[in-house]
């Protein structure tokens, strides 16, 4: 994998990461911190980085995939062949890693992803468990956090334990949904009836099958990972159909203050996975910030409430420079190398990947939460921790409260 | 006689210096030929459709798609060379088009353009639901896995090299030959072309499946570059979208006007596409402002203005002596060719 | 002869690239009732195309009383008084007989015509007022033409070829016609195929061959050769 | 025989445009068609070339049913036509214009195309608009153009609707002469016109339509003697 | 079952609201309108905004939005659609079409790409219970009787009205209507003002029932689209029925697999175009 002369043309004391993110589009909510964090690092790294004994300094080359895989494609394989950058990032949902991923594994250039469930990442590029990548490496909790936390979360209500359950027809949806790896084989396993009715294509103007169907079973509990609108749809539908689940835990939906603000009253009470919250009890390894001074600080610069991709992003930044600090040159096998003897403490918590459940995969910890009243504010609390005890909760889950 | 060698002779230069670039050239610009070679192959496609055949398409994203996945489960799950792959995938898609061509032709004007819209949503969904494929989620292109970056992208370059010459090729040789008339009688008159002995249904039919051959290559090709596919971004209705900027942007009816737009769409994406949805907003609104002033796109302008006309279609009468073959490069009236 | 009405001096009209009319000269006094003839193609049609905006001409090459009005708008012309009833009839087919005699009275003029008068003119039509314009037969459809032009109480009535496709006793019966509407002085203009027609009903003929008005004259003053040969070109 | 049109029915809504005609043209005849306007006359001829469909009836052309075939397979089985309002393919020259004819009409490969087509300018005086754009033409060239089309096709029956209307006597006479030509070659020829003249002075026959059905046959004399189309066409009181 | 068909049916209300101004469109000018579906999307969000900017009840939004459409129909046929009209229909396709890439950026770049509704202060959740297990919605229920309405209408404005006449004498013959003294540039603006208050409503409605998104458009075009093949072209019950037809598939389709729901709606337009292509309710000629 020798990329020919032109394109190493860069100054040779100087590390060019490239960013992948979906900074306009569908997705565009997971980017929304990207300007912040960039200018943060870039503060931070001004004076640039010692590595190997020698100074180097760090650009930050940004493009956006416009929620678009073939964009993300087209704007890594720039990254690669026109500006010969020496690592790649990205982050936010399988339609931006698992393209710029499969690009930098084709063309030998490091890269290091977040923020997609890992089974997804892996097993969507139809990585081999064997064999693993070369080149790409990621960052993420798993299906396995999200199944414990969720079925642990349903239990501390009591219900029929019948739960109805939305999985659309894309990465996530086949993810969750799959026999095997996914929620069903769990949910059988911990008691659960469960109501499958099929991937379903979105975007869904109506959910009256749905509704319709889980009322019939007295479903009492309600899963699955769809686009905020197809949960919109489904919420307004079930309100006007007189369906009244006790718990409504839908992941992507709710994740974001915005979308969760459009459904007014009805929101309170949704619960959601968390990723990342203020009071995840970790700092960061670069800005030494604790999670809650980093959202206090976003707050601050952009007057926006936190969001999970915050830590994210600038997680994937404490990885990306501490692998830089590490390699020593700007050789790609030795920034490789120094990705997989990665082991750092950031703001998410502890990414190493040697120990994860598969190859070039580091895990990284999971609860769930739910949106509660505060004053006249909803906010977001953790309620569930069963899978990351190291995470406080803050809260007692609350039955959705019904007028 | 002696410039038609002398431009045949610039040609055949020209592509032997392009077939010779992987030698000497930067990967990225063979990576951005691959790119920009797609979106030609579709534009000229396009353009054959609508400016030749009459036809104006909004769902040539189907066969762009289908090329793409076919090409896609040949080389994941049948083990064949993505290469070949891409032309045995562009065949296996023009059949599909030939039972959708039915259908399609039953509307007329701007209901077919959406009515092939529809057919691409209904390919869109089934290859949705097919989950070998990856169902909505994509898969990407493991039969690289292993092979030489440089081979791999030295192959890509000189596949793209060769769909483009024989898409121009192809494309000059039979606007030049006897079908060639035929189509561009039919856009004239379909009355008059039927009376003059025409088979106007077949012609359309034949233009209707060679379109969709060339657009499954260019879609085959893309995902050989691009290594990922999912049903969202191979049917997406922007293909579409860029092709009919690039033929209205270059001239419309016109081999030359995929050649110029596309130039001018990989000039603009170039330099503007960081500006994401800015740089769609703008394409769109100057596709707008050709079809309201300049209808005949950048290439009628040049022909207008300075009687540039790189493609000769026309044949030209010369009295008294009757040539075998049409005079090259002559330019024969001062009104622009175009669609009726 | 009576004050110029209408004067069209050197008229040129064209579709597209191709040119039709070559300097037509043409005038038509108040009240009067003028004829046209011509072999098919000669231009007779897109003559009154002109004059009734349809197909667009320079704007001084037609002049209504004075005003040039060459090239105007259809719509603005049938206001200043000249309507026609065009070649083929041209209801509209997805609208019942009163619909169409409707739709002529679109330009609002005040005058005598109404709906009451033309039933009184064509009865028939009175009956199948309700009925859709396409289910009446040749001769009752160019009676709706003819009514709705009436609609719009037009100084100038132009009749492209009124008789086409209808039997004789059917054009018999619109010919005779004719001198009701003529009766309150209203100034016509009759394109017709048939010589004998013309000649009847108008007091004088205009011959037009490929394009240029090739005779002129007195409908009583011209005889068959002359007209015979203009239009045969013989 | 050549062409036998047998019982050919056809209505546009209520409008019965052609009722019930039968005829014959035998091989190398040429036959004049008349009638006021409206009759009929374009219709029939487009029931004959198959641009419009039968509603009951049948055409035969040299002994077969051609009923059921389509406009351009009846071209290549040998019947060219023109229109009467001209339809060039506007974008493409004179010249191209009668190669695609020939080509495809006449199946000959292009290179013989070129040739009948340069054989045709030269036979209707084309030639020096050969390489202008058809749509750019004046009205008279673009008639001629319609007739020229037709020839390069190489029928044997020729349909020529309205093909005078608008020439001078000088070009009539030329036309006349050039059709006779064509006549001499054994070309049949069915020819629609207004300009009585022209058509007397070709014609071995002549077809008066009315109403869609047939007034008159006969021969040109005889069918111009006849007080009902004396009365019905010519305006004239017998 | 007969739950699903009611389901259906009400989806059916939406649909025809989408399909009414393209038939209208459609049925004047032989136009083609590829940013109706992005259309619909704009008045979504402009009713978003505004009711944002103006704390203002939803079903007053419709009081405002709607003569603003009225207007900016009238000014985009006057001004830039009617320069395309003809019988080529590619200038037409490929500005509509242009525009409605433009109009999804321009969203995405102003409203973000978050999907948004429009605050109906409740009534998006309220339910009405038909006895039985059957419970529909009162806001499609409303949609449902609005676009019945409008089908009403404007079945009885073409019929009765002047304006309708001159529509249909545009339509029939326009250059003789002309020469009645209409201006066909006015009357195409006219039917086009129409057109996109219908789709202002449309619109209004959809982000009271759903969410609009940027992207939503291509979608909803074709919806429309289907709506008024399947109805058979010529007639506004027709469209109105076509989109009956289209919502029950819909639905049926949900009913069986929630995966092949809009596949069988899709599938229902190409039985009809292989096996009817005139429609299931053609305009009959009486
Ligand atoms: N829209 C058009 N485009 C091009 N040429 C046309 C058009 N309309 C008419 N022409 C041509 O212009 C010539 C004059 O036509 P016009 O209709 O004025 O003749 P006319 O004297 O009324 O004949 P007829 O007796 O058949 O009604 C005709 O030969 C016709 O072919
Ligand atoms: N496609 C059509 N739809 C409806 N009516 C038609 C159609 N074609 C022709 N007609 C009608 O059929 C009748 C006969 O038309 P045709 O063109 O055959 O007459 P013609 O004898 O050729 O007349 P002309 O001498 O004026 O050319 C006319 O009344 C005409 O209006
Ligand atoms: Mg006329
Ligand atoms: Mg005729």
């Amino acid at each position: 994998a020798s990329a020919s002369p032109w394109v190493r043309a860069g100054r040779d004391n100087t590390f060019k990461i490239g960013f992948v993110s979906p900074q306009t589009g569908p997705l565009a909510a997971f980017a929304e911190p990207d300007m912040f964090i960039m200018e943060q690092v870039r503060k931070l790294t001004a004076n640039g980085i010692m590595s190997g004994g020698q100074k180097y300094a760090v650009e930050i080359i940004y493009k956006d995939s416009q929620s678009n895989p073939n964009q993300a494609g087209k704007v890594t394989s720039e990254l690669i062949l026109r500006d010969g950058v020496d690592l790649v990032i990205a982050s936010a949902t399988p339609a931006t890693t698992n393209p710029v991923a499969d690009q930098c594994e084709a063309n030998g250039v490091p890269c290091i992803t977040n923020d997609t469930p890992w089974q997804a990442h892996f097993f969507g590029r139809k990585g081999d468990p064997k064999v693993g990548f070369d080149w790409t490496y990621h960052f993420f909790w798993g299906l396995e956090d999200v199944i414990g936390s969720y079925t642990n979360l349903w239990q501390k209500l009591p219900t029929n334990k019948s739960i109805g359950t939305l999985w659309p027809n894309d990465e996530d949806g086949n993810a969750w949904g799959n026999t095997e790896l996914g929620f069903p084989s769990a949910l059988n396993k911990s008691g659960f009836s469960f109501i499958d009715r099929g991937r379903f294509q979105t975007p869904v103007n109506d959910f009256s099958s749905f509704i319709s169907e889980f009322r019939k079973q007295e479903v009492e509990i309600v899963t699955g990972v769809i686009t905020p609108p197809d949960f919109a749809n489904f919420w307004n539908q079930a309100g006007q159909q007189g369906f009244q689940p006790k718990i409504v835990t839908v992941a992507k939906a709710t994740e974001f203050p915005q979308a969760v603000a459009a459904f007014g009253p009805r929101a309170e009470g949704l619960t959601v996975e968390m990723w990342w919250s203020p009071a995840h009890p970790f700092n960061s390894s670069i800005s030494q910030q604790s999670a809650a001074e980093l959202a206090a600080a976003y707050s601050a610069a952009t007057s926006r409430a936190w969001s999970m991709p915050l830590g994210l992003k600038h997680s994937l930044f404490e990885v990306a420079l501490d692998v830089l600090q590490r390699a020593g040159s700007k050789d790609p096998e030795a920034i490789r190398d120094a990705i997989k003897a990665t082991n750092l403490n950031t703001v998410v918590g502890p990414v190493n990947f040697a120990n994860g459940p598969v190859p070039n995969i580091g895990k990284t910890p999971l609860v769930t939460g739910q949106w509660q009243r505060k004053g006249d504010k909803l906010d977001l609390v953790i309620v569930e921790n069963s899978q990351a005890p190291m995470i406080p909760l803050q809260a007692e889950l609350l039955p959705i409260k019904y007028s | 006689m002696t410039r038609n060698i002398v431009a045949a002779v610039v040609a055949v230069g020209l592509v032997i210096l392009a077939a010779s670039l992987p030698f000497w050239g930067e990967a990225y610009w063979m990576h951005e030929f691959v790119m920009v070679s797609c979106f030609f192959v579709f534009a000229m496609m396009w353009n054959l459709m609508a400016g030749y055949g009459g036809m104006v398409s909004v769902g040539q994203q189907a066969w762009f798609g289908l090329g793409g996945y076919f090409m896609l489960a040949l080389a994941n799950l049948g083990g064949v060379n993505p290469f070949v792959a891409i032309v045995l995938g562009a065949v296996l898609s023009t059949l599909i088009a030939l039972p959708m061509s039915k259908l399609a032709f039953r509307l007329q004007g701007g209901y077919f353009a959406i009515g092939t819209w529809v057919m691409a949503e209904v390919v869109r969904l089934t290859v949705a639901n097919i989950s070998i494929v990856g169902g909505g989620s994509g898969t990407s292109l493991t039969a690289f896995r292993g092979v030489s970056r440089a081979l791999r992208e030295n192959v890509t370059y000189w596949v793209a090299l060769v769909a483009v010459v024989a898409t121009i090729v192809l494309v000059y040789l039979f606007l030049r030959s006897k079908q060639g008339l035929a189509l561009q009688a039919i856009r004239d008159s379909e009355v008059a072309a039927e009376s003059q002995g025409i088979n106007v249904a077949r012609m359309k039919l034949a233009v209707y499946l060679v379109s969709a051959f060339g657009c499954a290559i260019a879609g085959g090709l893309y995902f050989v570059s691009n290594l990922r596919i999912s049903p969202d971004a191979a049917f997406s209705v922007n293909w579409t979208a860029f092709g009919i900027f690039i033929v209205m942007i270059g001239g419309i009816g016109r081999i030359e006007g995929p050649v110029i737009g596309t130039l001018v769409f990989w000039l603009v994406s170039h330099y503007f596409s960081d500006y994401g949805t800015w740089y769609l907003i703008g394409l769109g609104a100057l596709a707008i402002m050709m079809t309201l002033y300049a209808r005949q796109g950048i290439t009628g302008l040049l022909d207008r203005f300075l009687g540039v006309d790189l493609f000769p279609t026309r044949r030209v009468f010369v009295a008294r002596k009757v040539e075998a073959k049409p005079a090259p490069a002559a330019r024969v009236y001062n009104e622009t060719a175009g669609v009726a | 002869m009576s004050t110029a009405l209408v004067e069209v001096s050197n008229l040129n009209a064209f579709y597209g690239d191709a040119q039709v009319l070559f300097d037509v000269n043409f005038r038509l006094g108040e009240g009067e009732t003028i004829g046209i003839l011509g072999a098919n193609g000669a231009g007779k049609s897109t003559f009154m195309k002109s004059l009734t905006g349809l197909v667009k001409v320079d704007t001084n090459s037609i002049r209504l009383r004075g005003e040039a009005i060459g090239g105007n708008a259809a719509g603005e012309i049938v206001r200043k008084g000249i309507a026609m009833v065009p070649e083929g009839r041209r209801l509209f087919p997805s609208m019942s007989v009163e619909e169409n005699l409707l739709m002529g009275g679109f330009a609002k003029r005040k005058g005598k015509w109404n709906l009451q008068e033309i039933y009184k003119l064509f009865p028939i039509l009175k009956e199948k007022r309700n009925q859709p314009s396409t289910s009446l037969s040749g001769g009752q459809q160019q009676q709706v033409a003819i009514g709705r032009a009436l609609m719009s109480n037009p100084d100038i009535l132009l009749c492209d070829e009124i008789s086409l496709g209808l039997a004789p006793v059917v054009i018999k019966d619109i010919y005779d016609s004719l001198p009701s509407i003529t009766a309150d002085g209203m100034t016509v203009v009759v394109v017709e195929q048939d010589v004998n027609l013309a000649q009847r009903c108008s007091q004088r003929l205009y011959c037009f061959q490929e394009g240029r008005v090739a005779l002129e004259g007195k409908s009583s003053e011209l005889s068959r050769d002359q007209i015979s040969e203009a239009y045969f070109g013989i | 025989m050549l062409l036998k049109v047998e019982n050919a029915c056809k209505r546009y809504g209520a409008l019965q445009v052609t009722q019930d005609m039968s005829f014959t043209v035998n091989d190398g005849e040429t036959l004049g068609i008349l009638g006021p306007n409206g009759a009929g006359k374009t219709t029939l001829f487009n029931l004959i070339s198959g641009d419009v469909a039968l509603d009951s009836g049948c055409v035969y052309f040299d002994g077969a049913n051609i009923t059921a075939l389509r406009p351009h397979q009846r071209c290549r089985t040998g019947i060219g036509r023109s229109y009467q309002v001209p339809h060039p393919f506007g974008n493409m020259s004179v010249f191209e214009n009668l190669v695609t004819a020939a080509c495809f009409g006449g199946q000959v490969s292009e290179k013989e195309a070129w040739e009948i087509a340069e054989e045709v300018l030269e036979t209707t005086d084309l030639k020096p608009f050969a390489n202008k754009a058809a749509g750019s033409m004046t009205l008279l060239n673009r008639k001629r153009l319609e007739l020229a089309r037709a020839l390069a096709t190489r029928p044997r029956l020729l349909l020529l609707d309205e093909i005078a209307g608008g020439l001078t006597e000088h070009e009539a006479r030329e036309l006349v002469d050039e059709l006779k030509r064509i006549k001499a070659r054994g070309t049949t020829m069915l020819w629609i016109e207004h300009v009585v003249h022209a058509l007397m002075s070709i014609a071995d026959r002549l077809l008066v339509i009315d109403f869609g059905k047939k007034l008159a046959e006969g021969t040109p004399d005889d069918v111009m003697n006849n007080p009902e189309v004396r009365r019905v066409y010519m305006g004239v009181d017998a | 079952m007969i739950e699903t068909v009611i389901h259906g049916i009400l989806l059916g209300g939406l649909y025809s609201l989408f399909a009414l101004g393209l038939s209208l469109m459609f049925g004047v000018m032989r136009l083609t309108n590829i940013a109706h579906g992005d259309q619909i999307v704009i008045s979504g969000f402009m009713g978003i905004a505004i009711a944002a900017a103006v704390n203002i009840n939803p079903f007053l939004l419709i009081l405002l939005l709607v003569p603003c459409a009225l207007v900016s129909g009238y000014a985009f046929q006057y001004f830039v659609l009617n320069r395309t009209i003809g019988k080529d229909p590619l200038p037409s396709l490929v500005i509509t079409f242009g525009l409605s890439i433009i109009a999804q950026n321009l969203l995405q770049e102003i409203f973000s790409a978050n999907p948004r509704a429009l605050d109906t202060g409740g009534l998006n959740t309220m339910g009405l219970n038909l006895g039985g297990d059957t419970v529909v919605g009162v806001l499609p229920l409303i949609i449902l009787v609005c676009a019945i309405a409008c089908t009403f209408g404007l079945q009885w404005m073409f019929a009765h009205t002047a304006l309708g006449r001159s529509f249909r004498a545009v339509s029939d013959e326009k250059d003789i209507a002309e020469l009645m003294g209409l201006n066909s540039a006015r009357v195409y603006s006219m039917a086009t003002a129409i057109a996109f208050s219908l789709v202002a409503l449309a619109g209004l409605f959809q982000s009271m029932r759903t969410t609009v998104s940027p992207t939503d458009g291509p979608n909803l075009l074709l919806f429309a689209f289907e709506s008024v093949i399947i109805g058979g072209m010529g007639s506004f019950w027709g469209t109105f029925l076509g989109a009956m037809t289209l919502g029950v598939a819909q639905q049926v389709g949900f009913h069986f697999d929630p995966g092949w729901g809009i596949w069988f709606g899709h599938l229902v337009f190409i039985l009809i175009l292989a096996f009817r292509p005139s429609g299931l309710f053609p305009k009959t000629k009486g």
